[in-house]
């Protein structure tokens, strides 16, 4: 970090949130004593989750005035937009932070659906929402004293790399706590950086490298949802016909999920070379799916692989769960609520 | 100069802001408190295996994850019709008390912290963590962080993360607890409710003992008279897992109380076309715009608001602590039950109580034989329909509501989440600090709007959860405007 | 997309009219070299036959003179030209692998020539997919594995018997397993063959006697090929070698054993259950190898504990009750499968009474019935043991030509039948009726046995038979078997009474054909018989490199055929032999170590066994050499750690590219934006 | 001639049989519609459902998956792991509002040179009745196609050609 | 307790009473429940459907809709007679084959305010219920005097398992079950060659000559077994075998007395249950004498069994095994 000439000893760290949960700043602050360290090493020049800036402060900074942004949620609207191009002037190294900024995350699912949809059911037909002459948030609305406005959401949810170049990505929903400081501590002891584009804070192979299950060979006849069966312990849970991404999902949490009895649902994204993890997962998956065969006919065949695959509730919204937005379809072309495929 | 509404660096910045008309005198004509995205969840959420709502709107919010969580995984017990074993449902609640006692700390020290700690008129640059850690010290700084640390790992070992946790399951929870892992949380629960004695405290040294907070919490300014909500188990104490919702009155009259399956009959919510938040208010009062008093719909429900619905606390330390506040705001006891407090910045203290209760509860549960029962996750075959499940988060009820079809995929998901209680409410405390705090155009400073910040931040709003779109932290703007619709004053608050 | 830029030629050909005809090829080349040029282009020509040696001699030129580094030809398909261009780059002095093959004609010209400017359009982008393909080609070098000289030949029929002794006999080692106790398989236990009528056992012995003494065979009867690992060159057979309970080193195979053996069963093998057996038996005199089975089911001693009659009077004292099966791990180069075919159970037609009814007989019971050897001494009686049949009615095509049981047909029913009729005349003279639905006698003599029968006065009757009972109707049936037939040349219905049925069964893939095609790794028809590598071209091979097939086990066919396929098959095994060394395509797919997690996703996905885990390191690995390059595996690892040279994502995804880019739109002409959002 | 929309298609077939159902329908000279381009694969097992979102991502209007019949498999059984994949990718595109028609799996013997043809005419006609698909407008993208062919996606394997065949 | 809809037709009405009386009271002792078809009608016959197909299948699926289930899976629909059997199962597989029928159908079947969605009916026969559902173990506990020494010839005639739809439940060229049932019940089955022969059906009515002579065969041929009665599943066959069996005695100057009877009315006897309740009586060749042999160890027994020829003199040849045999 040395050489990115700062001034005052202090590297100047900037960190920022657009559509997102607060999960990664609580992951930040959970490196807990660490804060110290980086209150130490870092002069804190944007920080809004816990330090009190304007936005014109970042303004007046010179372009690559901040050494290192960490930037976490996903590009919802323009707002968002303009503020990740502002930070990416302002900074050196731009990282998208955690699975949001990286791939859309949960917000992304909103993909799957329209934005036209989406304000129906908050405002229109909503059990508890008393809205009889028809209210909706409208962009201007003029009031007694002046007018007030709301900035437009963008019908499809972005990942930050589709709006800005990003240098790096911590990847995770969110971020573990021990990876957040471990990539925080090489910078602080000016380890060289790898080239960009690399995946910080995160292992280079599959959850399974880390998870302490035993696996064999795969086979599954059919798939169970996690409260339809009792997984054996300490066994592979998609060898027991519960989907874990884990196979399709970079290592770097400590497979936490799965020791719990949970399948790995994805938030660590795809591995190198793969930009879809959806697709590589359900290949995966369909294909160490055991059941018929060739001699059955192929009608039957077909019924039998039917009726099998459609033990998988709601594929989309599983193999998709946190990279939609980075998926190579990226969203729904209907308001799809998954059961109809046909444009309405 | 130009006009704040079309100044794009007004709409880049934070995620809420506050809009103070001043008039001719320069005085406050309005202040509109504004909530500008929106994540919707409850249509994305269409379509998605019912089972998978623990794991998914815990994204709502990062910082009460936990809240939803078990929000999500107590609706579908109702949804599936499974009743959890008692093991369940201590195992359930333990978990959540550790989140409770880890929260409560984060907000006092680390956001409502500076404004007592520092005070008010402390420059922005140290108005936070770090700032507060200097002041009070590294040891209680420490103290803190570990507390959350701790905390934090309790919620890892039983929910599978730290943050966004995974283990809830319709009728049950995906991991048990072990013997060996039960003997560290007793240690760490008696941690915690030392912990609790000690901000309470810390709060009486730095607070009580200073008579311009005092001066400050009784001041009108930070005064509203409002309905309160709350859940209580069935002696009317104070529940944050489980228990009927008791809502009072100003007058500390039971107003009503119902299981939070009924929600829809007592609440709904209303719409303004200048925020994408919904206000919700008590129907059988109705919605009389930004109002208080008892002819006005709007309710409260923070943890200032459980104490006030409640008849009383269900451990004894709290209970202690519990009467002391009643007693120390000068709250009368009719028929053996306080009067309610309506100064908003005892929320603070209430919010301490709360945590030592939390603490205790824990203690409570983790030396419950039957917390290590292995057998916690059943399997449920029962058809889905529609189910209702609710907690109490740190800022407010928290209700869940789902429709599925046979298949268990949804059909229609509603949520009415901790903040959004209270979204009317802050409004209407905004305007008054600011009304109050700004007279005659007088020169606005940065301690003054702080005050107004204060207000609000009493509350401690999370609009993640209120908006489902927005960060845990509430990231404030405060724009001042004359006449002309000029900015007096912009001034930024980021928590 | 490329990454350092390639320098690409590309090569339009005319195919004399046959794409030029539909094609603008000049167009086609020049918008090449135009419009290609950022994708590498560097020259593009268009030539009338890009086969022709002087077509050939175009690329090899640039290749020097341009230095070329990747080659592009659309021309026909690569199904017959690939290798050709591929040859053409080697002799440039480029590597094969470096060239790509488009085809334009059976693609474009030869189906779309009503439309000659979407033809053209459709060239160009298929040219450019091509183009954008070749750029992440790779150099290959084919892979060479050393080939084991030693044979497994599975089943000691006439085929397999064949087979080991062609391989032996030119100096090569072979093991022979076979399941039953001894070898010579159904020919052994026929009487006479068609259409020499010279004896089964005559021809067959000599030959069985060959395999039991020759010096390069390893014989194992009573033992079966348990599982296959390995591949081409490279094969371990592990092999049950089940319990005799007889002491091979010590056995003399005198016999003794046998006569005293106090417990007769009925001999379901090789008596086809005409005749019995005893509990310690050898199937038949000649058995090769000489020794007994005991067979402990039937054991009195294996049963009650006590009786050790064989054991107490074999003089050798070769009797050994503790004797276990061996397992033997075979390392071989070539894999020969001859395990023959079941006979079609006549019981599956209950309206011809087989079981039912005594003196309904199948073939393989008639073969026994005449055999001198068999359990009447040749004579053919009814079921009474005495009674010599005076009309014998036999009926063809049973469970074959049947949609009820097997549409095929099994090919060696009529000859059989014609033999079983002259046969019975010979035997007992008897009144002999065929039912037939065609007569089928193709091959040498065959017809003229066919005729030869008809001299001799067998009545052949042409048509399926409806039942056979023994219900009588009218004076003249009591006490006989009546065959309702509807005589198709007479066109009416007819009840032919009789006094003995044959039952003419056809064949059928053995009962556990799938279980084996898995444990070799090769595949099975519809029907169950093994599939050849080319129906016509070449008939003895498998999809699977070093495994070959040889008579029933690949489709029902008489003796000759059998043992022709024998000799064929070992031919092929003694090439492979001799080349010692074998190259085989390199599309494989490979294992980027440093990217597998151990998920094992793939493990299972293999039908070649060439995916293996490797426990030690907790990742996957891929034998290329078993490889045989489908790329199942790599479409289905999650982390993309497995990949494959010539079809490998890069590949696959810039020749889709190429295509999208450069589509114009679906025909060739300009598509117009719609709005977002779709429907 | 009147503007009537041409869809293109993408195919993608194996080595052993419907590529040679299409050389076959070549050599027996039979027309169809020239909307399809084919890319050979060794076996449809080898079908990455990657592909099929690529191609459509990048503006094919449907896409035609075809392999050997059920038990004819060259590969023994990989085309039963495709038509698995098939299904799940299928039940995957329905959510995201691709309907059926646009991706086929479909099989063809060496020998099926005239119903592989006729599949593919049935098949143009049916995507050109439900009109463009268009992705790069719904994903909001200009069309452009960088983000089908990401250096990402590609970098790996550059480290690993030696490795392949060693 | 086991419920099915059941639908006895017209003949169990009248001539085949005694079917319906034995039927019934068997399926009380198996604990299966008949609960007949509201208002149902004629299923057509066997000529019906040879005249006018829309009307025919109208006609059948107005009881397959009767008798549809207003709940959950398909009803389970019992015929005894194989002619509604057949019939009845017909319609329904050309129903769910041609919905262009269906759709038709169900036009007419509207006028009457009903509907049928063609498969929502499952057709069973009789015996197949009983060997399939209740299984031969479960009517060998039911068995208290055992048939031994009876000699029954079983006769299945063509249209149970001629042509089968909904998928055959016994060899359609040569069937056993009831030739097991009896067994189970303890009489001698005899290995009755023409056992799926045709009866004549209609022809009694059409060509007698014909018909007797059909009926001569099966008659001969067990007399030729030395059959004490014939046991049937189908009212047409016991209507044609027992009451022109005097008819063919005279023309062909025979003299057969073999009573026919159901074969639910033997296994009433066998449970014990009078022979009034069996409907035993109803026959016009009295069945009694027949009967009273039920216990008569008879010698010939044995060599007269179907598995007389396995009996081995020392040089006869082994028959091969059959598959029940092992």
């Amino acid at each position: 970090m040395s050489e990115n000439g700062k001034s005052n000893g202090q590297g100047k760290l900037a960190m920022y949130w657009a559509a997102s949960c607060g999960g990664c700043e609580i992951s930040f602050l959970n490196i807990g004593l660490r804060l110290l360290d980086v209150d130490e090493a870092f002069d804190v020049v944007f920080l809004p989750c816990v330090a009190d800036f304007k936005v014109d402060d970042v303004r007046g900074y010179d372009n690559g005035y901040i050494d290192l942004c960490l930037f976490n949620g996903a590009i919802r609207n323009s707002e968002n937009e303009a503020m990740a191009h502002l930070l990416r002037e302002k900074s050196k190294i731009m990282v998208a932070f955690g699975s949001c900024a990286y791939e859309g995350c949960i917000p992304a699912l909103a993909n799957l659906t329209t934005q036209e949809a989406t304000l129906r059911a908050i405002y229109l037909d909503n059990p508890s929402t008393d809205n009889a002459d028809a209210v909706l948030p409208q962009p201007r609305t003029a009031v007694a004293e002046g007018e007030l406005e709301l900035p437009e959401l963008y019908e499809t949810v972005k990942s930050l790399d589709q709006v800005v170049e990003v240098d790096y990505t911590i990847p995770g929903c969110p971020p573990e706590a021990t990876q957040i400081w471990a990539v925080l501590q090489a910078v602080i002891d000016g380890v060289e950086l790898p080239p960009t584009g690399t995946i910080l804070g995160a292992d280079r192979l599959a959850l399974c490298e880390e998870c302490p299950l035993t696996r064999d060979v795969k086979k599954i006849d059919r798939f169970y949802r996690p409260h339809e069966k009792i997984p054996e312990p300490d066994v592979c849970l998609l060898e027991q016909g519960l989907l874990c991404m884990g196979p399709a999902t970079r290592a770097g949490c400590g497979a936490l999920c799965p020791q719990v009895g949970m399948g790995c649902r994805g938030c660590y994204g795809p591995l190198d070379g793969v930009e879809d993890q959806g697709a590589r997962m359900l290949s995966a998956v369909a294909s160490v799916m055991d059941v018929g065969q060739s001699t059955d006919g192929e009608a039957a065949l077909e019924r039998k692989i039917q009726e099998a695959v459609d033990t998988l509730a709601d594929p989309a919204g599983t193999f998709y769960r946190f990279s939609m937005a980075h998926s190579l379809l990226r969203r729904a072309r209907t308001n799809g609520d998954g059961r109809d495929g046909r444009p309405e | 100069m130009q006009r704040i509404s079309i100044d794009p660096i007004t709409r880049l910045e934070g995620h809420g802001k506050i809009d103070i008309f001043l008039d001719g005198e320069g005085n406050v004509a309005n202040a509109y408190f504004i909530v500008p995205e929106l994540r919707g969840f409850e249509q994305f959420c269409v379509g998605r295996p019912a089972e998978e709502m623990p794991r998914i709107t815990n994204r709502i919010c990062g910082v009460c994850p936990e809240a939803h969580h078990v929000a999500a995984t107590k609706t579908l017990d109702a949804l599936y019709r499974v009743t959890p074993s008692s093991a369940v449902r201590k195992l359930r609640e333990m978990f959540y008390m550790a989140f409770y006692v880890t929260d409560h700390t984060t907000h006092f020290y680390a956001l409502a912290g500076p404004d007592f700690v520092l005070g008010p008129d402390a420059p922005a640059a140290q108005r936070n963590i770090l700032g507060v850690i200097h002041k009070v010290g590294l040891e209680v700084g420490r103290q803190v962080i570990e507390c959350r640390q701790r905390n934090h790992h309790v919620i890892q070992v039983l929910g599978g993360r730290g943050v966004h946790p995974v283990a809830g399951l319709p009728g049950g929870w995906s991991r048990s607890l072990r013997p060996e892992e039960r003997e560290e949380f007793e240690e760490i629960a008696r941690q915690n409710v030392d912990f609790g004695l000690f901000s309470l405290q810390l709060f009486e040294d730095l607070v009580l003992g200073n008579d311009t907070y005092v001066d400050m919490i009784g001041s009108d300014a930070f005064t509203h008279e409002t309905y309160y909500m709350g859940t209580v188990d069935e002696k009317n104490r104070v529940n944050f897992y489980d228990g009927d919702i008791r809502v009072v009155g100003p007058d500390g009259k039971e107003f009503v109380k119902y299981p939070p399956a009924d929600y829809l009959k007592h609440i709904a919510e209303h719409v303004e076309p200048w925020t994408y938040l919904k206000f919700p208010y008590l129907k059988e009062v109705g919605w009389n715009g930004f109002v208080d008093g008892p002819e006005s719909g709007v309710y409260c429900a923070t943890p200032l608001s459980r104490l006030n619905a409640a008849d009383g606390m269900a451990t004894p330390k709290a209970q202690e602590a519990y009467e002391k506040m009643y007693e120390t705001l000068g709250s009368r006891r009719i028929n053996g039950n306080y009067q309610p407090v309506h100064y908003r910045l005892a929320t603070h203290w209430a919010r301490l109580i709360e945590l030592l209760y939390a603490a205790e509860r824990m203690l409570e549960l983790v030396t419950d034989p039957e917390i290590t029962d292995p057998d916690v996750r059943p399997v449920v075959d029962t058809t889905p329909d529609e189910g209702v499940g609710s907690v109490e988060a740190p800022r407010g009820t928290l209700t869940h509501h789902y429709w599925t079809d046979e298949n268990g995929l949804l059909r229609k998901v509603n949520l009415i989440v901790g903040t959004t209680n209270n979204y009317a409410p802050i409004a209407m405390s905004v305007k008054k600090a600011a009304t109050e705090l700004i007279r005659g155009g007088e020169v606005v400073t940065d301690g003054l709007l702080n005050r107004v910040e204060m207000a609000f931040r009493a509350y401690d709003p999370c609009f993640g959860c209120a908006t489902h779109s927005l960060p845990g932290q509430m990231p404030l703007q405060v724009v001042v405007k004359d006449e002309e619709g000029r900015t007096i004053a912009d001034l930024k608050q980021f928590c | 997309m490329t990454q350092e830029k390639e320098r690409i030629g590309v090569y339009v050909c005319h195919c004399g009219s046959n794409i030029a005809g539909v094609v603008d090829v000049e167009e086609v080349a020049r918008w090449a070299a135009e419009e290609l040029a950022d994708q590498g282009v560097v020259v593009a020509r268009d030539y009338k036959f890009m086969c022709s040696s002087l077509g050939q001699e175009l690329i090899e030129q640039d290749i020097e003179e341009q230095g070329l580094t990747r080659v592009v030809v659309a021309a026909c398909s690569p199904h017959l030209h690939e290798q050709t261009f591929r040859t053409a780059c080697e002799r440039g002095g480029l590597n094969p692998y470096l060239s790509e093959l488009v085809s334009i004609r059976e693609q474009v010209s030869w189906v779309h020539a009503r439309d000659k400017e979407a033809a053209t359009a459709k060239a160009k982008n298929l040219i450019a997919g091509g183009v954008t393909r070749v750029a992440y080609h790779e150099p290959l070098e084919s892979l060479h594995v050393p080939i084991n000289e030693a044979t497994l030949v599975v089943g000691g029929g006439i085929a397999g018997i064949q087979a080991a002794l062609e391989i032996a006999d030119s100096g090569f080692p072979v093991y022979l397993v076979e399941r039953e106790p001894s070898i010579g398989g159904h020919m052994a236990q026929f009487d006479k063959t068609f259409p020499t009528l010279d004896c089964a056992a005559c021809i067959l012995t000599p030959k069985m006697v060959s395999v039991g003494s020759h010096p390069n065979i390893t014989l194992y009867t009573w033992s079966e090929v348990e599982k296959v690992d390995g591949y081409v060159g490279n094969f371990t057979a592990t092999v049950r070698k089940r319990a005799r309970y007889v002491d091979e080193s010590l056995c003399t195979g005198c016999g003794i054993c046998e006569e005293k053996c106090p417990r007769k069963v009925v001999d379901e093998a090789f008596e086809a259950g005409l005749g019995y057996r005893k509990a310690i038996y050898r199937p038949f005199p000649q058995a090769v190898p000489k020794y007994p089975v005991l067979d402990p089911e039937n054991c009195t001693y294996f049963e009650k504990g006590k009786c050790k009659a064989c054991q107490i009077l074999c003089p050798t004292e070769a009797i050994d009750f503790e004797q276990e099966d061996e397992l033997l791990e075979l390392k071989v180069g070539n894999i020969i499968l001859a395990t023959g075919y079941d006979l079609f159970d006549a019981r599956r037609i209950p309206q011809y009474g087989y079981g039912r009814l005594p003196n309904v007989y199948t073939s393989l019971e008639f073969e026994r019935l005449c055999n001198a050897a068999g359990p009447t001494d040749g004579e053919v009686v009814l079921r009474d043991g005495r009674t010599h049949p005076e009309s014998v009615g036999i009926i063809h095509c049973v469970g074959s030509r049947d949609k009820n049981y097997n549409n095929y047909c099994s090919v060696i029913c009529c000859m059989q039948s014609l033999k079983f009729a002259h046969l019975v005349k010979e035997h007992t003279g008897a009144d002999v009726y065929n039912f037939y639905i065609d007569m089928r006698t193709a091959f040498k003599d065959y017809d003229e046995f066919y005729q030869r029968v008809m001299e001799e006065g067998v009545h052949f009757v042409r048509g399926r038979v409806a039942e056979v009972t023994d219900a009588a109707r009218r004076p003249g049936e009591e006490d006989k078997l009546i065959i309702q037939v509807e005589d198709t040349f007479v066109g009416r219905q007819r009840r032919i009474p009789v006094d003995m049925v044959i039952l003419s069964a056809g064949l059928e893939p053995r009962h556990d054909a799938e279980a084996v095609a898995r444990t070799f790794g090769i595949s099975c028809s519809a029907n169950g018989w093994f599939i050849e590598k080319h129906p016509k071209l070449d008939p003895v091979a498998t999809m699977t490199e070093g495994v070959f097939i040889a008579g029933c086990v690949q489709g029902p066919k008489d003796i000759p055929s059998s043992v022709a396929q024998g000799a064929a098959a070992a031919a092929r095994v003694l090439g492979r032999i001799q080349m010692e060394e074998l190259a085989l395509e390199p599309v494989r797919a490979g294992v980027i170590a440093d990217y597998c997690s151990g998920c094992r996703i793939c493990n299972d996905l293999c039908p070649f066994n060439a995916i293996t885990f490797d426990e030690e390191e907790q990742i996957t690995e891929i034998n290329p050499a078993l490889c045989q390059g489908c790329g199942t595996c790599v479409a289905a690892c999650p982390s993309a750690a497995i990949t494959g040279t010539q079809f490998s994502d890069r590949q696959v995804l810039a020749q889709l590219e190429g295509l999208l880019r450069y589509s114009g739109n679906g025909a060739g002409r300009q598509r117009e934006a719609v709005p977002a959002g779709g429907g | 001639m009147t503007e009537q929309f041409e869809p293109l298609i993408i195919g993608f077939t194996c080595n052993w049989c419907s590529y040679r159902a299409a050389d076959l329908a070549g050599t027996s000279r039979l027309q169809y519609p020239p909307n399809v381009r084919l890319v050979r694969l060794m076996c449809s097992g080898r079908l990455d459902p990657g592909f099929v979102l690529r191609a459509l991502a990048g503006g094919a209007d449907g896409v035609l998956i075809s392999g050997c019949h059920p038990g004819e498999c060259h590969y023994l059984e990989q085309n039963l792991k495709t038509m698995r994949r098939y299904w799940l990718l299928r039940r995957t595109l329905e959510q995201f509002g691709v309907e059926p028609e646009r991706v086929r799996l479909v099989w063809a013997s060496a020998a099926e040179g005239v119903r592989l043809a006729r599949i593919i005419e049935e098949m143009v006609e049916e995507v050109r009745a439900l009109g463009p698909l268009n992705w790069p407008a719904v994903a909001g993208e200009n069309g452009d196609l960088a983000h089908v062919l990401s250096p990402q996606a590609l970098h790996k394997e550059e480290v690993s050609s030696e490795e392949v065949v060693a | 307790m086991k419920e099915y809809a059941y639908y006895p037709g017209c003949s169990l009405e009248k001539n085949a009473h005694s079917y319906h009386q034995s039927l019934i009271a068997v399926a009380r002792r198996l604990n299966l429940n008949f609960d007949e078809v509201e208002d149902w009608n004629c299923c057509g016959a066997t000529e019906y459907i040879a005249l006018a197909v829309l009307p025919a299948y109208a006609l059948v699926a107005r009881n397959l809709a009767l008798a549809a289930p207003t709940n959950g899976d398909p009803a389970q629909l019992v015929a005894p007679c194989s002619a509604c059997f057949l019939n009845l199962s017909k319609a329904d597989e050309y129903l769910q084959r041609r919905p262009d029928m269906a759709q038709k159908v169900n036009v007419a079947l509207a006028e009457g305010g009903l509907h049928y969605d063609p498969g929502s009916v499952k057709v069973r026969h009789l015996l197949e219920v009983i060997v399939r559902d209740v299984g031969f173990d479960a009517v060998a506990n039911q068995v208290t005097q055992p048939l031994t020494g009876l000699r029954v010839a079983p006769y299945y005639g063509c249209l149970i398992v001629r042509p089968s739809f909904n998928g055959a439940f016994d060899d359609p060229e040569y069937p056993t079950t009831m030739d097991r049932l009896l067994d189970v019940l303890g009489a001698s089955v005899i290995d009755y060659p023409v056992k799926a022969h045709c009866c004549g059906g209609h022809m009694t009515q059409i060509g007698e000559e014909i018909a007797l002579e059909l009926l001569r065969r099966l008659l001969k041929s067990a007399a030729d077994e030395e059959a004490d009665v014939i046991a049937t599943l189908c009212p047409m066959c016991q209507l044609n075998l027992d009451a022109y069996q005097d008819a063919v005695n005279r023309h062909f100057g025979t003299d057969y007395h073999i009573p026919i009877l159901y074969f639910t009315q033997l296994m009433a006897l066998a449970f014990g249950l009078l022979p009034e309740a069996a409907g035993i009586g109803q026959e016009f060749v009295e069945a009694r004498p027949a009967l009273a042999r039920i216990g008569s160890e008879r010698e010939e027994e044995k060599k007269k069994s179907p598995a007389r020829a396995r009996r081995r003199d020392k040089d006869a040849l082994p028959m091969p095994a059959m598959p029940e045999e092992g």
